[in-house]
């Protein structure tokens, strides 16, 4: 495997990161409609997905896209107590921990994967979040180079 | 529940005037999409939702025969409903539909970077059109609404709700966990903007409830068990000193469970001294021509008003919101007492005096010589308590002068806060609550009285801070909500609900466990024993599906094939446009 | 007090189960779906062209800046496709007797000059029509041809010819592969008998060029707050773009005033308008997320921030979108004659500042009140108005929504200023306490 | 501002009601466009009617009736004509400058201006300089501005006799 080092100096320089997004339909996917409503704006990197709740994300959803050439996976939800299934985004984040091991494992920096929380009214931080993330993976270049 | 046939999807990319073409390149994304998979059709359209647009999905799905449809417009937050109407009336079923999100998601904030935003449009598209190609048709679902309702609560929004729909000719079962009706209401002495008191408001509703053959009163008790879904729910209401249980079946709920007066310990002394009340308090104090001292039953000469007791306090959770009734309710408490009272003194930040007639009783106080001073927000005024003696210093914003005053009664207007049991209510009903504490509405603005949880609704202080006139409209229209449900007497039903396969299914249990509403058990007589969906009590979160180890559970319309479709489509497909030249 | 209609000592029948509801708004629509939804049938008579209302009109809806279009026009289509409501859009009510369960109602159906039925919103005739004129939904700012469609979510989707401009050149009717336009076409009067009525008539925006302080109607710059929403619109007339009149130049310091037409006592709106605090601080938050650069400055004498969200709104302005508020009413306004400027006096209450300010935009937030036709309505329908000009109701608690003749209703602001989720309750209420008198119809 | 501390009352404000003039005194509800609105104000670091009527409000009647403030008002009527709640503060400084006037309150640049009336007949006769009577002369116009003498010299015995100013106090 491959490390980070080696991944940042082969970069190219019109490369631009791939990230998918998982967006609870109730919160983030919200809160990301608002970013449009309010117009804020960030990077057109990611790719949003909506899925009713963070809870429904299977661990292999970010294993496979990383796999397929995602540079960066973010998921998206409700802050916790506030899920709109009452528990399902405390799963996600019980979740999480062993998610970031296995990716760690897998030779892919945790790094390259985020976890948030942003309700409806929260677009600034829907969008701060994916900025921050395209930045991050930005800083480590594109995974192709690593993974396999 | 697959049945085999190509997919033949139609694409319709919307200009949704200039807020999506004006960034995308509208012409481009519809182009590129006639070369996806299964693409037969391809076309845009200024505004999809318009009637116009409406009629060309319809017309196109005839002319190319479409079994899949995708739209590529605003969130499907805001049309989803609206376009699967529409393949619906070109008899295809709703669940062969799919949104893409171009305007919220991609023009609109990527505006100045059109290429891209263009790149990005198309790949959601081709996401979108993956995703479609591996729906399903799902049944809709149609059960029967039990026509009986549930009120929850006997304030002055479940009095009223619970008349309105026994009015209206169909049952109501109206349960209170106190032993006596009437909320906080009856219990209001200077209600407004009437003279009324709240007895007199209350007890004619009262009566009349007690007297309806339509209603059935269960007082001093409470819902100790809620199941079911829209239309068919079963709920157990316990006998407080009894502890009997009773079941009923009732189609509707209306959650009318209000509020309570926040207790305001460590605010102004309040607990410190007795001639030290809140305004709910203050309500409810013996009184003849005169109010008496609590302390020492000394008439009250001198009173002083604070607003914004635990209300408006940024940074305080449950503490945040404005409590909306109590400016106008010290402006009628203190003209009403004002008469009988030497010095009535209001300290306020704002005065919000918004309501229909509530100016005119502000005008009233000032009229009477009521004393308004504005404090600063960040500099509260002070309390000491001396000798039983209550003393208030305070800036005055207004005059620039730091002022004193000894009042013989010092009212709080605390704020509402939810009853403390809210969370056991919320639970219950598998409501969702706002930051305010109070049960969230469906949609703030135009679905303020039914909830997420279908079939359910909130009116009066069970959804917000709100007076009792406020509360009184909210529970007629909840009531309309609710009696709109019975009449049809038959809902839909959302058909994606978890499924199981039972070959794969090692009933570990995590599905069990990961569950929030209690839908899935083990089927101890199957044979292989396997995880069971209670399809009526499923939400469709989908948190068994993502939890389980096995794949052994189908999320129907958000299948982990599909899923995982759109992820395939975005990253293993070489790139149309790239960055920089278009 | 009641009283009924026409002839007192008529007995009560219950006759009709039909409802008229006056008025195509947000609570109008409301109440119309909630009566249907019951099964009734509803006539729902609109006097302009279109359903939707203020809130078509609107930009974004407080505190959540959901895009008002946007979540409005899934409502308009269900509405007109409702199988329980007709539409009687460009109508008025022009007589009523009867009394609760059974009311006659004649409407007038004003001549479009295009056939409803023929009309497929194509557009065509629009295109074709050499006639501008400045566009009533645009608040004046934007045109619209003597031929028309209100606004492009507009429904029913028909157009309308407005006679007083259009200058008969038939271009249209030659276009109109449909034959669908007629210039010979009449007013209509039809005839209804219902069993109840709600009255959503709505408000009109205070005409703030009667405080010629304000400048409002004599300085370019200074404009309302309805024109503000046009122009910060993605679909008005300068696609979303919010720019100063005079020079077409994008603001950088724009000032908001409120409490202009309403509690005053000395124009006769004493009371609070209740909706212009939360829509001022929503501008100023959308003057801020248009152009982060701008200053955006509101004068107040008390934000009333009350409803559900709006207080965490307001903290919301103040903190994250960095609007700055001066509590005080504007004194004078006065022009900078070469700039287009404005200069404004104003005394900052919590450091008893006077200060003198210059904005490049100042928009003014109006009051509300009740529209023209209101007391046309209730001379027909013989309600009360109280001196503001809004219907009374029967009673604050236990009638809220109905007015003082049974079986009419109330919603909306047709009896007092509300917000839109008010409104809609409200729609609400009133459509159950209709429904409850045409339930009795026929004796279920 | 004052660094003393004052308990508010509402007796000054009933005074003040009483008399003709600050009826509507009640009536403010502090929003500030009376300053908004005012030429003095504009001209004046301190002068804030607004918050006069505050001080009335609360009840500051000493700090009111000895101040200079309420005489700043021109009486040019804009706050009035302004104010939304039907006060006029410029009748309200009215009815004030009646009750200290009354109790001996007349700042002193009145009280110089009166006395100049009364002694000199009319207020500007310091302006009125030899260059001035000059021109007047040459223009054939009359040098001799006493105004009105004789009706001064009755207003002064009337009502500002040393008796009479003794009695107001």
């Amino acid at each position: 495997m491959m490390t980070e080092a080696k991944a940042t100096i082969v970069t190219e320089n019109d490369w631009e990161p791939r990230i998918v997004a998982y967006c609870c339909n109730w919160c983030s996917y919200a809160g990301a409609d608002l970013a449009g409503t309010s117009r804020i704006q960030y990077p057109p990197n990611a790719r949003i997905l909506r899925v009713n709740c963070t809870g429904r994300i299977k661990p292999e959803f970010i294993l496979a896209a990383l796999d397929m050439g995602a540079d960066g996976v973010l998921v998206s939800g409700c802050h916790p107590g506030d899920c709109h299934y009452t528990s399902g985004n405390l799963k996600a984040r019980a979740r999480w921990a062993l998610m970031e091991q296995v990716i760690e494992q897998a030779g892919v920096n945790p790094k390259r994967v985020r976890l948030q929380w942003a309700s409806a009214s929260e677009a600034q931080i829907f969008a701060d979040g994916v900025r921050a993330l395209v930045e991050q993976v930005k800083e480590l270049g594109p995974i192709v180079r690593e993974w396999k | 529940m697959s049945e085999v046939e190509t997919p033949r999807i139609g694409v319709f990319v919307c200009h949704c005037g200039h807020n999506i073409a004006g960034v995308v390149d509208v012409d481009k994304v519809a182009e590129v999409a006639e070369d996806m998979p299964y693409v037969v059709f391809s076309t845009h359209e200024m505004f999809m939702c318009a009637d116009s647009g409406q009629e060309l999905i319809r017309q196109k799905i005839k002319e190319h025969n479409l079994n899949r449809v995708v739209v590529a417009s605003c969130s499907p937050r805001m049309h989803e409903p609206t376009f699967r109407r529409v393949v619906e009336e070109a008899d295809l079923n709703r669940y062969l539909f799919e949104q893409v999100n171009l305007r919220e998601h991609v023009s609109w904030c990527h505006m100045r970077q059109p290429v891209e935003a263009t790149e990005k449009a198309i790949d959601l598209v081709r996401m979108s059109v993956a995703r479609a190609a591996k729906l399903e048709a799902l049944p809709i679902k149609k059960v029967e609404v039990t026509p009986r309702t549930l009120v929850v609560g006997s304030g002055i929004a479940g009095l009223t709700a619970a008349l309105d729909i026994a009015d209206r000719g169909f049952e109501v079962v109206i349960v209170e966990k106190d032993k006596v009706l009437g909320g906080a209401v009856a219990k209001w002495t200077h209600l407004f903007p009437s003279d009324q008191i709240g007895e007199q408001v209350i007890e004619p509703l009262i009566d009349r409830i007690m007297r309806h053959e339509k209603i059935e009163v269960v007082r001093d008790s409470k819902v100790v068990n809620f199941e079911g879904y829209i239309g068919n729910f079963e709920v157990t209401i316990q006998n407080n000193p009894t502890g009997a249980e009773r079941t009923y079946k009732v189609g509707t709920v209306i959650v009318a469970t209000g509020f309570e007066p926040f207790r305001p310990i460590g605010y102004y002394g309040y607990g410190e001294s007795p001639d030290v009340v809140t305004l709910a308090e203050l309500q409810e104090m013996p009184r003849q021509y005169e109010l008496f001292k609590p302390s020492d039953g000394k008439p009250v000469k001198k009173i002083a008003f604070i607003g914004c007791v635990g209300s408006r306090e940024p940074g305080t959770k449950g503490h945040e919101h404005c409590s909306r009734h109590c400016c106008s309710a010290v402006a009628k408490a203190a003209s009403d007492l004002r008469q009988r009272c030497d010095e009535v003194l209001v300290l306020y930040q704002d005065i919000r005096t918004y309501g229909r007639g509530h100016e005119e009783m502000h005008r009233l106080a000032r009229g009477r010589n009521v004393i308004y001073s504005k404090f600063p927000p960040d500099q509260k005024p002070q309390v000491t308590i001396r000798k039983g003696k209550v003393r208030l210093n305070w800036f005055d914003v207004l005059s620039e002068d730091h002022l004193q005053f000894e009042p013989d009664l010092l009212v709080l207007a605390s704020a509402m806060v939810p009853p403390s049991d809210i969370e056991e209510t919320a639970n219950l009903f598998s409501l969702t609550r706002s930051a305010d504490g109070f049960f969230n509405p469906e949609h703030i603005k135009l679905a303020p009285l039914t909830t997420h949880t279908a079939g359910i609704m909130i009116a009066g202080a069970a959804q917000a801070a709100k007076n009792a006139h406020e509360s009184a409209i909210d529970a007629s229209g909840a009531a309309a909500k609710a009696v709109g449900l019975m009449a049809r007497g038959k809902v839909e039903i959302e058909s994606t609900v978890a499924q199981v396969i039972p070959e794969l299914c090692s009933t570990c249990y995590t599905c069990v466990s990961a569950c929030p509403y209690g839908a899935i058990s083990i089927d101890k007589d199957a044979k292989p024993q396997a995880a069971r969906v209670t399809e009526a009590k499923c939400h469709g979160c989908g948190t068994c599906a993502g939890g389980c180890p096995s794949s052994a559970i189908v999320m129907l319309h958000s299948t982990d094939d599909q899923i995982l479709a759109m992820v395939e489509a975005y990253l293993c497909t070489p790139q149309e446009v790239t960055g920089g030249n278009a | 007090m009641t009283q009924s209609m026409d002839y007192v000592e008529t007995p009560k029948k219950y006759v009709s189960d039909n409802a008229l509801v006056i008025g195509g708004g947000v609570a109008g629509m409301q109440a119309a779906l909630d009566i249907a939804n019951q099964g009734y049938k509803v006539y729902l008579v609109e006097k302009t062209p279109s359903i939707g209302g203020r809130m078509a009109a609107i930009d974004k809806t407080f505190p959540t800046l959901d895009c008002s279009a946007c979540i409005l026009t899934p409502k308009l289509s269900e509405v007109a496709r409702h199988p329980n409501i007709e539409l009687l859009t460009y109508s008025e009510v022009e007589k009523a007797t009867g009394h609760e369960g059974n009311f006659t109602i004649k409407i007038r159906r004003k001549a479009r000059y295009v056939h409803e039925d023929k009309c497929s919103g194509c557009g065509e005739c629009a295109q074709v029509c050499p006639v501008e004129v400045p566009a009533e939904f645009e608040e004046k700012i934007g045109f619209r041809k003597a031929i028309y469609l209100p606004f492009p979510q507009a429904t029913p989707a028909v157009y309308t010819i407005d006679m007083d401009t259009c200058i008969n050149c038939k271009r249209c009717a030659k276009t109109c592969t449909r034959g669908a336009i007629d210039y010979e076409m009449k007013d209509k009067v039809v005839q209804l008998n219902v069993g109840a009525i709600v009255v959503a008539t709505g408000y009109k925006l205070f005409d703030v060029s009667v405080y010629p302080r304000l400048g409002y109607g004599r300085y370019q710059n200074v404009i309302n707050a309805m024109e503000y929403e046009r122009l910060i619109n993605a679909a008005g007339p300068t696609h979303g773009h919010l720019i100063r009149i005079s020079d077409g130049k994008t603001p950088k310091d724009i000032g908001f005033i409120q409490c202009v037409g309403a509690r005053d006592v000395n124009k006769g709106v004493p009371y609070c308008s209740r909706v212009c605090c939360m829509y001022g601080v929503k501008n100023a938050v959308m003057a801020r997320e248009h152009d982060p650069e701008a200053k955006v400055t509101i004068y107040y004498a008390d934000i009333r921030a009350f409803g559900k969200g709006f207080e965490e709104f307001y903290e919301m302005a103040k903190t994250r979108f960095g609007v700055n508020f001066v509590k005080g009413r504007v004194g004078e306004v006065v022009e900078d004659s070469e700039t287009k400027d404005l200069i404004i006096e104003v005394e900052d209450i919590n450091t008893a500042q006077l200060e003198e300010v210059r904005h490049d935009l100042l928009v003014i937030c109006p009051g509300l009140q009740p529209p023209d036709g209101l007391e046309t309505i209730a001379k027909v329908l013989k309600l009360e108005q109280s001196e503001d000009g809004y219907l009374d109701i029967e009673d604050t608690f236990s009638a809220p929504v109905t007015t003082t003749i049974p079986g009419v209703f109330t919603c909306g602001c047709a009896d007092g200023p509300k917000d839109i989720p008010d409104s809609v309750t409200a729609g609400s209420a009133a459509a159950m306490r209709a429904t409850i008198i045409l339930s009795k119809a026929g004796a279920k | 501002m004052t660094n003393e501390i004052h308990t508010p009352s509402s007796e000054f404000a009933r005074e003040v009601a009483s008399v003709p003039g600050g009826e509507a005194i009640n009536k403010c509800i502090q929003c500030g466009i009376c300053t908004a609105s005012c030429m003095v104000a504009r001209a004046s670091e301190k002068y804030r009617p607004r918050k006069i009527i505050q001080k009335i409000l609360i009840g500051k009647r000493d700090e009111v009736l000895r101040s200079d403030q309420p005489w700043f008002c021109m009486t040019c009527r804009m706050c009035e004509e302004n104010c939304q709640e039907g006060v006029s503060p410029a009748e309200i400084f009215h009815a004030v400058r009646f009750i200290a006037a009354r109790e001996g309150h007349i700042p002193n640049v009145f009280r110089n201006t009166l006395d100049t009336v009364l002694t000199d007949g009319w207020l500007l006769k310091d302006a009125y300089s030899d260059f001035i009577e000059d021109e007047r002369d040459d223009l054939g116009l009359e040098v001799d501005l006493r105004f009105n003498d004789g009706f001064v010299k009755r207003v002064r015995e009337r009502y500002f006799s040393p008796d009479m100013r003794e009695a107001e106090v």
